[in-house]
């Protein structure tokens, strides 16, 4: 699996977080609109034998939502969004994530282009996944400056749901909503525990304390690999163009 | 029906008002973006639904506008939104950050004229923080002890949008895109582009009735081909993503946005060759 | 697509349930409500959206119901619905009365997935007097002294409903009645009966979309022609008068309905010629 | 216009109500399903060349609405509906309306069909007409046994009108919010202000008490009896087949 790109890595990490057997099924996963990996992630488990529900917000052709683009966040009200994916600007230790700027409120640093829906969604969806790709101290924060979404809430507060993990170039963290601090889970092929603690800007566990007994990311199987290059990326090539031609060197017919 | 010019479309919209828009990944009027910069506009309070995009980065940095109220701004593929970025920063601009679904439901709220709906979610974000016009309650049909929030119900002055088509009744047909349906209902009154005027009355047509807004809210229709342009427009055209590219190469600086208009808005400079 | 035949589907609905049904002017399954009968159902608690008609008085006249909440049952022309008159007269039916716009408002409740929704008006009336589980507080918007009623969230056990078509992935179709896509959003599962399925994907059809519910919501389909008879189906079939006329004459009385359901739901004894 | 039938003097007396000059423009109303002689006298309205929008609940083919039956009651939320009109099994002289039935709730002695949208659609509504053409003391009761939908609110109770009028097979009665009462505002040919008085079940004022200087009811101009039974029958027989062929003795083509 040396040849084995990094989104590649990553979707099919996020795939058997998908599937994780100890977590509630899910059965419908909502896709957010510059989420590629998630996509690849989702489609690679339905075309592994899952029967999950896959609804893309970024389709145009063969959108799956009749009823505008409240539909979402209505079918999450309805409890029927099993897994939704989250990402940030900035993301603390404690899963609260910034995606409306750094510095004073509304983002007087450096804004971002805001929250979106993940105010709600976190809170209303089972299970959600957060994905950051750049794993730095800048993303990776001890305090959000500012809390778009949080990651737990007080006791009373209606909630669905915390984060089920968090996957990021360089490692995947378990996020243990009791506690509200994250634990390191596994690195990625070339990365330490130690590499990972240096561009982490938040303190997080390390499961009994070793940093040795902290496995490795799996990586892709030869039957994953295959599907991510074949039949995902040819759902994918209609929706996202730019990255099938820069992950799976595939460009969509005129 | 009313159907009018586009030049005359923008002067329907009085300095001040509260214009409500759908985002690039629906059916944004950027045709009528670009007169209204034409015409001069000041003070335009934008309302994303739920998110803002190209025709709002473009007000904004034309100088339309007071206030953004919405749950994000970008240029998708092509990256933050430049002039809003900068306008922000200067402080040019009121913001009012919003989450999608809060958008959805304050539009509703005035849809169905009530004064207020509540949404779950929320309580904790700084959004509510700063949102002194939101409200928390407890939940009145539990047992006490589940604080929810209350919305209150937004009425934009006008809607606007593109459609692909109108009938001779004034009636617009969009399709699935019903976040422009809740738009019209929840605003005072909506101002519609479409592609083409066609005869007949689409509501006696059950195909094309469900994808229909009424003519009764809407207040004026001009003809603006590829009105939508650079973005999507259903299974008519796809998203020009150069012309997006392009725009948030030239819209970085002031200067470079604008040249842009120059060439882009106001045709008083031809477009340099690609 | 989870396709069966009308038998099974009427099998999924156990005893006691709560269905939510829309009436004459849209789109029953009254051959649905019909397999219900044969299945014996009983204990059902109907929701009429916004009210109900010839398929509600069906279920009621053959026991198969143990409450209403609707906002009126009429046979339309055909005068008041006999048997359901003849039950609440006897005692036989818990009736919850509301009024159509509360009736979506608790729907719409259950599909935003929030406790409760406000609606204006109803204060003074009865029908809020005799609604306990219905609210009226201070609106917390305005200075004091604006009470507004707050209705709770309905959500049925199932949505029963007749569609045009349905397609290879289990979408329906059924064009502007969006009744139904609320009622689909808010219930558990839907229910539904189509004239016909065909190949494809209606999502990916720009034309068919807008009058499509996904097929998120349903949990099976039965093909069931004429499925909607004796009420109109769009422009694909009209209403049959006669035929609710001669219910209506029938069903005055319980010996006289229980010929019509033998006639016309069992099917054991010829229908007298006309 | 001795030739004149109940039905068209019912309707050019109604569009009369909806036209006038004294009440804000109806520039939008909607009429309900079982209500031929409402829609008739909009129908009119709109051919004597009024420009208002006619939204007809029961028209199948056609119907004006896209958003399911509840656009109905959204429009008049969003105070977008000018004129309505509403019947019931029990009028009293307060305007209150009675759809529910006679008896103890809920219409434990005659049942009658339900509120449909009334509670809602008199308080939401700036203008109503209220309509009913059995002018009896068992319809106009003193006190409705249920209110479905009440006359008149207490102040401070969100109300946009009330009824403008009362029309029966009788008679047009004004209503006064102020004082809760009708008052007689004209007689239909062929009624006395007595025979009203004994046919209806409420007391109700006189302008002047002088009952000699109530006026009969104007009759259909030719003009007006002309538009009913051409251009306004013409609109109205796909959708109420049965009341043009009965009034109009007109029927539509197979």
């Amino acid at each position: 699996m040396s040849n084995c790109k990094p989104e590649e890595l990553l979707a099919a990490t996020i795939c058997r977080l998908v599937l994780d057997p100890s977590q509630p099924t899910a059965r419908h996963v909502a896709v957010g609109a510059a989420s590629p990996v998630p996509a690849a992630a989702c489609y690679l488990a339905q075309k592994l034998g899952y029967p999950i529900r896959l609804s893309l917000l970024a389709r145009n052709l063969g959108n799956p939502f009749t009823d505008g683009t409240r539909e979402l966040f209505d079918l999450t009200g309805q409890g029927r969004i099993d897994l939704f994916f989250l990402g940030g600007g900035q993301i603390d230790g404690q899963a609260n994530l910034n995606l409306v700027g750094t510095g004073e409120w509304p983002g007087k640093g450096v804004r971002f282009p805001g929250s979106f829906g993940s105010a709600f969604m976190y809170m209303m969806t089972p299970r959600i996944i957060l994905f950051r790709e750049e794993h730095s101290p800048r993303v990776l924060v001890d305090k959000v400056d500012n809390i778009s979404a949080n990651g737990t809430s007080p006791p009373g507060v209606f909630r669905r749901g915390h984060a089920q993990a968090l996957v990021t170039g360089r490692c995947v963290f378990r996020f243990h909503p009791d506690r509200a601090r994250f634990s390191l889970a596994s690195v990625h092929a070339g990365e330490t525990v130690a590499g990972v603690r240096a561009a982490t800007g938040f303190d997080f566990d390390v499961p009994g304390g070793d940093d040795t007994a902290v496995p490795e990311t799996p990586a892709p199987s030869d039957q994953e690999l295959a599907l991510l290059r074949g039949a995902v990326c040819d759902e994918m090539l209609e929706t996202y163009p730019d990255f099938c031609a820069r992950v799976f060197n595939r460009k969509q017919a005129a | 029906m009313n159907l009018t010019d586009l030049e005359s479309l923008a002067a329907r919209v009085p300095d001040g008002s509260r214009l409500a828009m759908p985002p690039d990944n629906s059916l944004p009027s950027v045709a009528l973006a670009k007169a209204l910069v034409r015409r001069g506009a000041r003070g335009l309070r934008l309302v994303g639904v739920p998110t803002s995009g190209f025709a709002t980065d473009l007000l904004v940095g034309a100088g339309c506008v007071a206030e953004v109220e919405t749950s994000a701004v970008s240029l998708g593929e092509a990256g933050f939104a430049p002039r809003f970025s900068a306008a922000l920063r200067a402080g040019e601009i009121v913001m009012k950050d919003a989450t999608c679904p809060a958008i959805h439901t304050m539009l509703q709220a005035s849809e169905k004229g009530v004064p207020f709906m509540p949404l779950r979610g929320i309580i904790g974000s700084d959004i509510l923080a700063h949102r002194p016009d939101w409200k928390v309650i407890d939940n009145p049909f539990a047992a006490g002890g589940d604080p929810i929030v209350l919305l209150p119900a937004l009425q934009p002055d006008f809607g606007i949008f593109h459609a692909v088509m109108a009938d001779s009744k004034g009636n617009v047909w969009l399709g699935r895109k019903r976040e422009c349906a809740t738009i019209a209902h929840a605003s005072r009154a909506s101002l519609v582009t479409v592609e083409r005027v066609v005869e007949g009355d689409f509501l006696t047509d059950e195909k094309l009735a469900p994808g229909c807004i009424s003519a009764t809210y809407i207040d004026a229709i001009a003809i603006a081909e590829r009105g939508a342009r650079p973005v999507a427009l259903l299974d008519e055209y796809r998203m020009d993503t150069a012309y997006i590219s392009d725009y948030a190469r030239m819209a970085k600086t002031a200067e470079g946005f604008s040249e842009w208009l120059a060439i882009h808005v106001f045709e008083t400079r031809a477009a340099a060759v690609a």
